[in-house]
Parts: C-alpha cells; structure tokens; sequence
C-alpha cells in the first residue's frame, strides 16, 4: 500500500495507459507545461512530450469534437475540459457526435474517448465553475458515465474507462484532488457498473459518490452516536449503474437517502430515486430522501455558497427524518 | 494540370451516378416509398466528383446533411444506400441513420451528418488522428456556405490551421442556407476570404467545372500530404432542388434556377469529352445505361430487403451494453 | 370557441404580444419568408417586417446570446431554434449566462426571454432531430421550463411566457403542429406552474405532459374497459411544476405512472417520480412507473423509431401492472 | 485627433485607479482576506481606459474574467466592487458573483463574465437591442486573445457585421491564454486580420499607448453610431501578473515581462503630460494620493460591511420566485 492523492490517481490511470499503448494522448486546455488547470497532468507533458499531451486553443467544441475524429480513425483520445461548466461549449460535439455516432451508423464504428471533467463547487468559484452536470450526462444514451471518490477508485475506473470502446465521461471533484488515501501497490481496473460498499450497516441506505462519499460517511458516524447504522453506497459508476447493489442494501435496510452535489431538480439523485421507486418499491418503508445543492446557481461568497452546497450534517437531518 | 482521361472518365462516371441516383430518390420519396428528410445534391455533382477524385481510398471524408453526393463520389455502394434511404436492415446503417446519417469506415467515410457544421471538427479530429499515426493520408471535409456561420467553422479551422493538420476544408456555396441568402446570412462574397483567419490558402473555384474542383483539391491535398497543412477551398455551385424535399422554394429569385441550370455540370463535362475525344456519344450512353441499371438495381434491393427487427432498436448503442427493450 | 391547430396558437400567443408590445420581437432561422421550419411563424414576417421576424445566420450560439444581450438592454426577444437537439450549439448562452446572469449579477438585471425549441421524435428524422431534452432545462436553477399539449394551452403558456421577466424555455411537440383542438375566442394567459386535469378518475393517475397527453388518455379509453378508472394530469409547466395538483390526485388514487417521450435514463419523468417518491410516498401503495421512451438514440426506420418511442399500449401496459 | 486635456486627465486618472485597486487586490487577496479566482488587469490598464473614454455613460460594456479596468474604466465604484471581492452584502451582485461576475446595469456594465467569449454574442445582443430601439448607443465588447479562437468570436462578429450592429469589438492581445502563448493557440499574428472574414474594418494599436487606443476605438465608435456597424480592434499588451493569483507563470520565457515593464502605460502617459504640460508632478501626485485614499475607502466599505445573509442565497434566482432554503 501507498498513500496518493485523487489527483495523483487519475494521473496514474492515465499514465499506466499511456506507456502501455502509443494510440492513447491527452489534449486540453493549458494540459501541456503548465499541468493542467488543477495540476493533475503534470509531469506528463515533460514524460510523453508535446505529442501526446498537448495544448489546445480555448475551442470546448474543437476539444471534444477533435476527440471524435481521432477516436473514429483509431485513436483513444483523453481530451480534458476546464470545467464541466464548459462542457457546455463542446455539448453538440459530447451529445449529438460522441454519444451517438455509433449508434446513427449501424454499429460500424466504434468510439473509444475518456472526457475528463472536473466538477462542483467548494472553492469560491461561483456560478460559471461550480456545477455539478452529471444528470446531463448520465441521461444521454451511448454515454457511460463515472465519478471516483478517491485515489484507487480513480485509478481503477481510468484504467477501464481507457479501455472502454465507447465513450466515457469521467468527472472529478475538484475539492478532492489534493485528498489523500491508501492506495494498492497495483490497482487493477474497476469495471464500470460496480458500486463499492464503503460502510456496511443495517437501518439505512445512504448512495451517493464523489465529494459526498465524505460527507455521508461523516454523517453515518453521528448518525451511530444516535443507534443509526448506516450503510453508504459509492456508486462509483453513473452509467452503467449497479443497481443490483442497490436494490440489495435496500432490502436490507428498507429506508434509501441519496446524496449529491447537483441542484436538487432534475438532479441524477432523482434518477436513482425514481429507479428504486419503482423497482424497488415494496421494500421501501419510509419516503426516498434526496439530499442535494439548493435550487440556485452556486453564489461566490463563502457563507453562502456553504449553505447552498450539501454537507453530512444535512445528511444527518434526512436520515433522521425517516425514524 | 494535365488530367487523364481515365481520370475524367472516372469523374464523368460518378457524377451521372449522383445525378441518377438523386433523381430516382426524388421521385420515390414523391411516390412516398420512404420518408423522412431528404436533402438532394442535383446541381453540385461537380463539387463531390472533383473532390474525392483527389483523395485516395485510405483517406477519410466528413460529410452533411446533403450527403449522398460525397459518399457516392467516394465510393459509397448504391445498393446500401438506397437501403438505408428506405430505413431497411440492408441499409448501411441498418435503418438507424437514413438520409442523413449514411457512413462507410470501410471507405473512410465518416458519415453524413443532421448537425450544421459538425463535419467541421470531427474532420480536424480525423486529421489529428492522422498525423498522430504519422500516415501520408488526408481528410477532405465537406460542408456547406451557411455552415461557415456556425461556431464550428472557426473552432475547427482555428485548430487545423494552428497543428498543420492534413485535412482540406471544401466550402459547398450554393448561395443559400435553406431560405437564405448568403447575402443575408453572411458580410462576405467570397467565403475562401475566411482563410485569411487562420492563415492557410484560400481559394474560390467554379463548383461546376469539375477539373478546376479537381485541379483546386489535388494541390490542398498534396500540401496536406506533405505536412503543410490545411487549405480553404470555395466551390461556387448551385442547389437545383428545394433544400428539402417538399421545400416549395419561394425564396428563390425569379429565373435564378434556369440560370444555373444552363451551367450544368454533366453536359458541359460531356461536351469537353465529346469534343476532346475522351469518350465517343456511344460511349457516354452506354455508361448512363449502366449506371441507370445499378441505380435499379438499388431500388430493387431496396425494395426487397426487410425492414430491420424491432429487436435491434436497442442493439449498438454501445459496443458491450444491449439496452432493455420494450418486453421488460 | 373555435378551432385551431397546435401550431396556430403558438402563433397567435406570439402574435397577440407583438401586437401589444413593441418590444416582443422573434429571431431565427428561416423564420421569416419561410415561416419556420415547421411553418409556425407563417405570416408574421409579413405582417410584422423583418425588423421584428428576423432570419438568422446558423449559429444557434449567436441566437440564444443575441437573446440574452437584446434582453439585457431592456427587450422580450423569442428567438427559435429549429430543433431542441441544435440546442446543445447554444448551452453555455442558455445555462451559463441566460440562466444565471440575474443570480450572478445579485438581482440587478432580469432577462426576459421565450426560447422556443420545437421537440419530440415520430417524423422520421433519426437521431439528430428526435430528441427531448426537458431533463436538461428543468435541471437549470434560472430557467422556467413549459411545454403545451394543445391550442389553447398554446396561447395562454405563450402570453404569461412572454409576459415572464426570466428566460423560459418553450417546448414543442413537432407531431402536434397541425393538430387542431377547440380554443376559447380570447384566450387567457395560463400561469406558468399550473397543472390541467385532462380527465378525472380515481384508481390510478397519470402524469404527463405534450404529446404523451393523447396517448394518455387513448390509454384512459381502452382502460376504462377494464374498469380501471383513471385520472391525467397534463403538467403544462415543468418548472415551475404544480406539485399541489399532483399530491392531490395521488392522495386520491394512491397509484402513479409518469409519461414521457425523453429517453427514460435521467428524464424528467425522473424527477416527478423522485418527487412523489420522497413528498407523497405514504400516499402511494403500488411503484411509481415510468413511461418513458428506450434508452437509445432515436433511430430512423419508422418501425424502430415506434419500438423505441412510448405509445398508448405501453401505458396501459404499465398501469394494470399496478393492480 | 485633437485629444483634450480634461479627458487627458480623466485618462490618466482611471489607469492610476485601476492600478492602484489591482496592486491593493493583490495584496488583500496574498493576505487570505478574500478567495476564488482572481485575474488582475496590472499592465494592460491603457486599454480599458481608452476604450470607455471613447464611450458614453447610456452606452454598454461587455467584460470577462479579467474585468476590474473594464468596470473602473466604465465607471464603477470600487466600493462595491471591492465589497464583491470579499463576498459582501454590499457589494454589486450582493456577494453571488464575486470578482468573475462584477456587473452594473446602472452603468451600462453588463458583466465581467467566467466563460471565456461569452460576451461576443452577448454585445452583439446588446447592440441587437439598441439598433432595435432605434437609439444611437453603442457596445464595446472586451476579450482576450485567446478568446478569439472559441466559438462565440465567429458567431458573434458574423451576426454583428450580417446585421451591422453598433458594436466595437476590442481586443486585448497579452499574448496568452493562460500558459499559452498566442503563437501556440493560433496561427496568426495580428488578431485584427480576423476582421475580413466579416468584412469590417479591422486594425492594430499600440494597447499601452492610451491615445492610440482612444483614437482608434473613437473612430469605430463614430462608426457604429452612424449604422456603419462593427469594428475589431486589437490592443497589443501585456499582463504582469500571473493569469490568475497563484500562477506561478511558468510559461514565460525570461527577460519578457522586464521587457514589458518598460512599455507601463503609465509612466508613458505621466511622461507625456509633464512634457506637455496637461498636469503638474505637483497635481499628479496630488491625484494620486486621493486614488489612494478612494481606494482606501474602498477597503474599509468592505472590511465593515456584513457577509450576506444566508436567506439570501435563495434569492434572485427569479424575478419571482423565491427558492426553498436549507430549512425545509
Ligand atoms: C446546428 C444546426 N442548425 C440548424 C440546422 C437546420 N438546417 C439543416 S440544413 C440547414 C442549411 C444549411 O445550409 P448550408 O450549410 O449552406 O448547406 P446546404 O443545405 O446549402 O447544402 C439548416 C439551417 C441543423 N441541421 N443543424
Ligand atoms: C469556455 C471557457 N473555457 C476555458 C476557460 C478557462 N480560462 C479562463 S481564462 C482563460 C484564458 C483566457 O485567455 P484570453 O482570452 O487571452 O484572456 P486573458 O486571460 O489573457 O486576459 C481560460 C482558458 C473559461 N473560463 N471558459
Ligand atoms: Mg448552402
Ligand atoms: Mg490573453
């Protein structure tokens, strides 16, 4: 074992892949000398050279679309945007090209690309850098979808997602980069649809990912000081999603909060609510509680941007709501 | 440029192919045989023949919404296409794409496309791609006068331009976005002016004069090749049909269409022919029958094949996950 | 009363307040001689003059920013886009500054906008012009989504849209152009977050909205034959959405189906379900079901696009599975 | 062009403000008083100023993530804004945007903005509007270098010279986009080449020579009022700080920004209105000091005023509708 940061992993899973195939290359804003807007790909440029980790212009909508080209003649493109925000910028390119080429002609072409995209708020970012996307993401066929929590998960879901003949949107929590965690000597790849039991418990089934893997079980600690045991649930995968992992811890407890960083509506939170209400329905004894963002855009100031923001202590309130 | 005739033949060949095979689909989406929308090339045969008579057969194009012109010049089958214009299981798509989605990897086609302007940076992509493998191949990117509007025109001319990548962007003005003018949807004339942007080649050639499209793409294709990078080429042609079909056109000036009917491409290449002696009248009408009995060979195909398993709705979205279907 | 179709009410709402206000002017592509894509705004542009029935270049882009620029200096601009998948050209104008600007800005500007993205599969366009995107807008603190399923509902969404000092999106169901359905002489404005009952019943309720009213209530019909009674809630505005009109139908049928024609991964359909399933669960004694169309692109063969897309008999389906 | 010695003076003074809040910025944001993104607009200060110099107070601004010599060019006060650095009730957006989002209707400031090429399309709205209106206001829309290469600058120039729109494109030429150099994200030199792809006039001045900028963006202005449309002018400068606060500016080959210290804007002007005799060293000094004094105040309005109150949080997100808060 070893200690990495997040930030670390994601670089491991890509440099792993990098030094295994010559066709996988990593292009993005400001990835090159620089490292990357939040350092994750430094190093890289002065390991690989300018070829294969290399700077764009500002174009979102080049970045992505010029992943698609090369991905359709044979490359595995790593394309990193910024933001998440601004995937909006490269949203045709994501959603009408990526997503759905293979589909639009027949099966005959195949899309291997991992969209790197670092999300939500917690650092005074404001509005224009702080969201958290992934019900967009997560609700477009021919996408998968992945959000690690911490270092090996990072490495693991990066070494799959490279490999992964389809196209793969691999979102990253930027308060969690510079967190630290035990890592294996050799990670082996996660599949995608694997969820990870982090904390098994028996009265209450918290699902979340992500940032709010923390703040769950945080939560599920002051939760036990009330005789609450709580299970929590790192999806780990958004789509394809585990949900015979799900539907298990929820027979078992019979009660489900789903926690996440998205404003509340139409949030992917509700996605796996609305899931587990139908499919999971009868084994459910008390109301499907979301916890999420506040229905506003993220606000700059710190006060208010932590009110807005989920943290364990709503989650506690949630999960003591059902008792 | 000296051009041979087995070139010109080649080149003659394809566009009577576009043109029989447009007007067989015109009159059998009037017959109501598929549906859908369907975006014709008649008029701009000159356009994809010069083109992709410039590229060899390991070089990749990207295409639009009027796509069948390009994939037939680059070697697109008749049989798989009409195929996929009637939505059947033998159709290049399956039944998935129609019209607009028509794709062959096999012959580097990397598909038409609904979205204005998407050729623009999956080309640039294809390109980098080439690059990246270090090849000798190219990318020609089709699209058309209004598309040079969208975001994407600058995005992917912008990084094109700055990696030298081997990709040749081939303007289609046919003086009209749907119902409007160039005059009215740009500031400019001459779009080859957009070169000036990112600072490659640019330059405007008669779209139905087959040889200068020819003549135009062989030397974008040949900087390309050598790593010079991209070149901005304007062919300057006309839509005979409505934008779609069942566009009933009432933005088109007087006279405008018999204007350019005058310079159609076909019989001004076949006069050259004729008067060079690059092919007899014989000759020439013996290769129209031909290509007449592929072009019904297609229908009957077509025609003949099934309509795709309503099982296989839910098959390639991925390549490793079969979505639920309708039974669940 | 008198008769008119889908598409003439989305006229005459824009119509009306162009007449009334100088201000309400309509932008987009081919708008104007052509009368739209799908011909809605036939005759404006020669009643109204280019100065207020505006072609656009194509950049859809331009046209949502255009909006919000045109808007901030003090006017109610309705720009079109032809088809809600052109949409994702425009994200960053709509999500990033429409949406947001207000929020940013701490109040000091409103952004009056109707943004009108016609939707919706079932006219052979594959999947580049099929989609529907609802789960997006309604996911976007900032905007207020609407989506009429008729004439009347057409009009009177229109007048309080325009009349709406935020940005609203617009939703259109391409198939329902050129239906025609009875219309009050003077149409009211309808409120913006007001369901309609389409049909009282009392075993079961369905949730819908746009196209998916009809076959709603066709499945009502044939359901009715089995004595299953039920109730349709046409949601009309899906932000902000009448969770008043909903709880109360499920307080008296205690079972639930939402339809839609959205892909069913991440759909708004989820949200309704996670809505009721947190809210109102008590009052539910069966799943809350879904009905949304196959997780694929939408493909072209007009078979495969009817398999792909929910119909009446899905409906039907999906309720009696709940007794 | 005859420059006056009041609007000499009233030049002067908005660069030494924008210095003057820049530097204090700078070192409140090192002290940990205020957090987030912070680009500082030290260097380039001629710009912003001889462009809202050319303007009037009914006309608009567009900004972007480097917006502080935008908005004290146009007028803002540095109470709110320093106020929104800290993320206080007080400040303009009531401490929802903080630095990024800085905006002031009442002054025709229409947002720095967080999305780079953002306000292209939205000036061009902007000038959309006032076309519509009839009246003779104009835009001018700010943006770097690297803007130039996103989607927007296409889309936005094309609408605005389609419809001639009253909008004076400004562009900031510091020669980076973060880490990258102009010469590495596109394939041009001068930016103002861009402007025949629209056809407009397009020119490049000198961006630390306030005058060269006064003159020029007056003249487009003139333009643009009289319905002659949009201009693009690029401003040569350079940024001394690092792109963001904490950018250890790697990038920079050595000797460049000593070599841009010498060009300061400031010293150039003082330099010119010694010799000229448009201020004494006496009155400059003397105007300095209230600067610093204005700035000052501004920290102080700050520091005292209150952090918003989370119950605010929920609001202005609709004119009229008020979100559920924390509490439910
Ligand atoms: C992003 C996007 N916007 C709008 C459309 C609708 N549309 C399809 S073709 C077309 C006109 C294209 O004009 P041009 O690029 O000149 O090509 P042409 O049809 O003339 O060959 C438009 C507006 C679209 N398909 N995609
Ligand atoms: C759409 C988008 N892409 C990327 C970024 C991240 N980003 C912020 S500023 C910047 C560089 C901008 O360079 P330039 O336009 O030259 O302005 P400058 O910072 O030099 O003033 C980048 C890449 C962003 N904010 N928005
Ligand atoms: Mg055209
Ligand atoms: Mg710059």
């Amino acid at each position: 074992m070893r200690e990495l940061t997040y930030g670390q992993g994601i670089k491991e899973g890509m440099r792993i892949k990098m030094l295994e195939n010559p066709d996988v290359f990593i292009f993005g804003e400001d990835v090159g000398l620089f490292g990357g807007c939040f350092g994750v790909t430094a190093g890289l440029f002065e390991e690989f050279g300018e070829k294969r980790v290399r700077d764009t212009p500002i174009s979102e909508g080049a970045i992505i679309g010029a992943a698609v080209g090369a991905a359709a003649v044979g490359l595995r493109p790593i394309p990193e945007l910024m933001f998440v925000d601004f995937a909006t910028v490269g949203m045709d390119q994501l959603v009408n090209q990526a997503a759905k080429m293979r589909y639009m002609f027949g099966g005959k072409l195949k899309l291997p690309m991992v969209v790197r995209l670092p999300s939500g708020g917690g650092v005074a970012a404001a509005a224009q850098h702080s969201q958290s996307l992934e019900a967009w993401f997560t609700h477009v066929p021919g996408l998968k979808v992945v959000y690690p929590s911490n270092a090996q998960d990072a490495i693991g879901l990066m070494l799959s997602a490279i490999d992964d003949d389809n196209p793969v949107i691999y979102l990253e929590n930027k308060t969690l980069y510079a967190v630290a965690s035990q890592v294996e000597d050799e990670v082996k790849p996660i599949p995608l649809g694997k969820a990870n039991i982090k904390r098994e418990g028996s009265d209450v089934t918290i699902i979340t990912y992500g940032k709010q893997v923390y703040d769950s079980l945080k939560a599920a600690e002051m939760l036990e000081k009330d005789g609450i045991d709580v299970e929590v649930v790192d999806l780990r995968s958004l789509y394809p999603l585990d949900t015979e992992a799900i539907f298990e811890s929820v027979k078992k407890t019979h009660k489900v909060v789903i926690v996440s960083e998205e404003a509340k509506r139409g949030s992917y939170a509700g996605e796996v609510a609305a899931i587990i209400a139908d499919e999971c329905f009868y084994e459910c004894d008390a109301p499907i509680k979301r916890v999420c963002a506040l229905n506003t855009p993220i606000p700059f100031s710190g006060n208010l941007e932590a009110y807005v923001l989920p943290n364990a202590d709503d989650v506690v309130q949630a999960v003591k709501s059902l008792f | 440029m000296k051009i041979s005739n087995e070139t010109i033949i080649e080149m003659y060949e394809k566009m009577v192919k576009i043109r029989k095979f447009e007007n067989r689909a015109l009159n059998l989406f009037a017959e109501g045989q598929f549906g859908g929308f369907v975006h014709l090339y008649i008029g701009e045969e000159a356009v994809a023949t010069g083109v992709c008579e410039s590229l060899r057969e390991d070089d990749f194009i990207t295409s639009t919404h009027r796509g069948h012109g390009h994939i037939i010049a680059k070697g697109g089958d008749l049989k798989y296409m009409m195929a996929e214009l009637y939505g059947k299981d033998t159709g290049y798509c399956k039944g998935k794409g129609g019209s607009m989605h028509i794709a062959d990897a096999t012959k580097g086609i990397l598909g038409a496309n609904g979205i204005v302007g998407a050729g623009h940076n999956i080309a640039t992509g294809a390109a980098l791609g080439i690059q990246y493998k270090g090849t000798d191949q190219v990318c020609a990117c089709f699209f058309g006068d209004a598309s040079t509007n969208q975001s994407t025109f600058h995005e992917g001319l912008n990084l094109a331009s700055t990696w030298k990548l081997p990709v040749v962007f081939i303007c289609e003005n046919n003086g009209y976005g749907i119902s409007v003018s160039q005059a009215r949807h740009q500031n400019i004339t001459d779009i080859s002016q957009r070169a000036v942007s990112y600072n490659i080649p640019g330059i405007t050639v008669d779209g139905n004069d087959v040889f200068a499209v020819f003549e135009a793409v062989s030397e974008a294709v040949a900087r390309a090749r050598k790593g010079q990078g991209p070149t901005l080429i304007e062919c300057k042609t006309y839509r005979w049909r409505g934008h779609f079909e069942g566009d009933p056109t009432v933005y088109r000036p007087e006279g405008e269409l018999e204007q350019w009917k005058k310079k159609d491409p076909i019989p001004r290449l076949e006069k050259y022919m004729l008067e060079n002696q690059v092919m007899t009248q014989e000759e020439m009408d013996k290769l129209n029958e031909k290509i007449d009995a592929l072009v019904e060979e297609a229908v009957d195909f077509a025609q003949a094949s099934k309509f795709p398993d309503v099982s296989s709705a839910v098959e390639d979205v991925y390549t490793d996950i079969i979505e639920e279907g309708r039974s669940r």
